[in-house]
């Protein structure tokens, strides 16, 4: 289950949307979707750090049913 | 109550005991060597207690015990000892001390240090110690390498899982310490949920080591994924810490491949197990604190992105705004220009075109008045010139005829000068004559003969006369 | 026109229309087209940032405010 | 005629006969000719830049009107 | 005669004239002609000049009327 | 006879008695006669000068008298 | 006789007269007879160049009188 998004992932792509938009190398026609990818996975990550294993399954399914692929 | 029965007073038998002790052992001194474990050190008084023991060289087991102390001469020894070796009078060493023995009615058997042995510098808990660390690195080079003083395991180059979350506790089930973690990680106050699987097993007396190693298998062999491992022990006394000194629990921690965390409970030693673990802390608290910071330190991170992103977001902003405007702007002051520029253009060219044609015109008007004006004089000059050249030559005609009238007359008053000098008329003035025979002028003078009648001419006169002689004349008299 | 038109595609047709009329290599006759243009572009380019703006901040809003202290 | 003349041509025309009139290489015989066609020229491009001029500050004004402050 | 001539050819010929008379390479016999003949060129070309100033004087001014200030 | 004589033809016919007196090339016989022919081309060209002189004068006279100003 | 002789010839006749009696090679009878020709043509000659001065001077005299001044 957490072999889908795990921590390191979302940390990993976290620190990827970070490190662009730092760079200013997101383009305005995307910065939105990448700040609400970002927002998505600061979130679950600190859902999940603060919930029990029931929760973070629940959070889990939400999300992989919205994320943007 | 029994009356009659025979019986003395605790403090009469204390004082028995003391007097024997006191015959047997009053005033002697001995050299013994045993293992210091249970220090305390009462600093504002420089007391030492501790106790002394002797273990089994093969089984590691205590086979003699006794509570000892130091203070006044015997503390300044013991300071002086770890002076002169360098090493703390602390457990687990072993040392040779001297001793007095003493028996208080109250406080019971007790020995006395009087001095130490400085040479006896390692114990011999910690020469077992070293062995077994030696053992480890030499009979597991694949999991277990030493460099300098560090030990380098299999489990400690593991990484920490980003976040701590599911957690294998290694505990007693009576262990306080593993209430201490639990309640230390329950109790954090960032809301951090865990979700720990308690794995209870004997954790002191140093011959259960093998029912610890079999916990932490029993822990592999679940197949979950734990983030890290726990073990903990808390509280006890410090032998009871033995057991985390031994060869199989340190292998079975150095090779584990999921990160072990130790807070096994003691202030003053660092076991073989915390030396082959990921990470060692000193308490059970301790290791609870140190995975809620690492998490913590995870969250910390994001919040770090999110005020990052945050903070660029708003920046990115500013600065494409900013650098439309400073498009914008440069377009409509360009474009400005570009009519500017197109104007003043027109404008030069229309006063060029103005000017110029009527400098144009001007200067050819100045050409023509000046040719016209050369025209209007030159063609008097040369009329002029002409006159003159007329005037002179006739000037010239009248001038040289008069000469050339002189010159002819000059030439014939020269043949007149000629003639003149010539005329016989002129010769005969100068007294020469002419002879005239029959009438004939001779100028030869052969055909007159003596006795012949000549007639001489004179200027003014003519003689006629007979000849008488004839000779030759030289004429000398005449020459030049 | 803009509904197919990216900020980026955008912003780089008025950043050459810029350079050209920089450089006064823009004729006369074409002046008022390319301002206008420019204008169009502008007015594109300020409605698509003004709008990823609202966007972010509402993303960034609801973030801090669902940020768990 | 100007209706199929750009300001393009117009103005380099203009230009050109202001050179030769400029160096004087104009003959009294086209004087006035030349000067006929430059001041046509001039009117022609002076228009021509006048209207473009409104209308850039037409748009320009538009820009700075709906410019989001 | 001078309907046919241009200002540049009677300038020619006038110069041309004056540079013999100049050189006094003019003979007597046909001096008076040459006055005479550069006299009526002068003439042409001072009507010529006259009226191109004119025509120019007038292009100018409604040149200088119509500029744009 | 004059009436056929140039001026230059009279002058260069004067100008040759002239140098044939100078050099005493002409014989006392027709001294005279020369002297007689130098005198009537003196005459003729003094004529033709003063004539064409007054010519000049004539054409000058005009010419600025009709010279714009 | 005189009224054929030409002053040339009667000149060359009496400079002809002057050689010989220079060259002594004439005898007294002849020089008599030499002498009394000389005496003739120079008479001529002088009555000739008299008469041409005469005539040149009134030539002269006229040139002058009608001189135009």
């Amino acid at each position: 289950m957490e072999t889908i998004l795990t921590y390191e992932a979302a940390y990993n792509e976290l620190a990827q949307i970070a490190r662009e938009i730092e760079n200013e190398s997101v383009s305005v026609d995307v910065l939105a979707e990448k700040v609400k990818r970002a927002s998505e996975l600061i979130v679950f990550c600190q859902t999940k750090l603060k919930s029990t294993e029931t929760e973070v399954n629940k959070i889990i399914a939400q999300m992989e049913g919205s994320k943007p692929k | 109550m029994m009356p009659d029965l025979n019986y003395i007073k605790l403090s009469d038998l204390n004082r028995q005991i003391e007097e024997i002790i006191t015959q047997n052992f009053g005033g002697r001194m001995f050299w013994v060597v045993g293992d210091v474990t249970n220090h305390t050190h009462k600093h504002e008084k420089n007391y030492h207690y501790f106790d002394f023991v002797e273990k089994d060289p093969y089984s590691n087991g205590i086979i003699a015990k006794i509570s000892a102390s130091a203070w006044g001469i015997g503390s300044e020894k013991i300071y002086n000892f770890e002076t002169v070796t360098g090493q703390k009078f602390t457990n687990n060493i072993n040392v040779l001390l001297l001793v007095s023995v003493q028996f208080h009615s109250i406080y019971g058997f007790k020995l006395n240090v009087i001095d130490i042995d400085a040479n006896f510098t390692l114990g011999v808990l910690e020469q077992q110690r070293q062995a077994t660390l030696s053992r480890l690195v030499a009979e597991n080079p694949g999991f277990i390498q030493k460099a300098g003083d560090q030990y380098y395991t299999k489990n400690n180059r593991l990484n920490h899982k980003i976040v701590i979350q599911r957690i294998a506790l290694i505990t007693s089930q009576t262990s306080a310490g593993g209430e201490d973690f639990r309640h230390t990680l329950d109790s954090n106050p960032h809301g951090y949920k865990f979700q720990i699987d308690d794995y209870f097993t004997v954790v002191q007396g140093e011959n259960n080591a093998e029912l610890l190693v079999a916990k932490i298998i029993e822990v592999f062999n679940s197949q979950i994924p734990y983030d890290a491992v726990v073990i903990i022990r808390g509280g006890g006394a410090q032998t009871d810490f033995l057991l985390f000194d031994d060869y199989n629990v340190g292998r079975a921690v150095a090779r584990f491949p999921i990160p072990i965390i130790t807070g096994i409970g003691h202030q003053k030693n660092e076991t073989i197990t915390d030396l082959m673990a990921h990470s060692p802390t000193k308490t059970p608290t301790k290791a609870a604190e140190f995975i809620i910071a690492h998490n913590k330190q995870f969250e910390e991170n994001l919040l770090l992105f999110q005020k990052n992103i945050v903070i660029k977001s708003q920046q990115f902003f500013s600065y494409y705004f900013q650098k439309l405007a400073s498009l914008n702007s440069l377009i409509v002051n360009n474009s400005r220009n570009i009519i500017a520029h197109n104007k003043d253009g027109l404008v030069e060219i229309n006063q060029i075109t103005i000017n110029t044609s009527k400098s144009i015109i001007f200067n050819r008007r100045s050409e023509l008045t000046a040719m016209a004006s050369q025209l209007a004089s030159k063609p008097k000059i040369i009329v002029y010139n002409r006159l003159a050249d007329i005037k002179n030559i006739a000037e010239n005609i009248k001038t040289f005829n008069a000469q050339y009238l002189k010159n002819q007359r000059s030439y014939l008053g020269h043949y007149v000068s000629l003639i003149n000098l010539m005329s016989p008329k002129n010769i005969l003035k100068k007294g020469f004559a002419i002879i005239k025979v029959n009438n004939e002028i001779i100028s030869n003078p052969d055909g007159i003969k003596v006795g012949n009648e000549i007639d001489i001419i004179l200027a003014e006169t003519q003689i006629t006369s007979t000849v008488k002689d004839k000779t030759t004349y030289n004429g000398n008299d005449f020459n030049v």
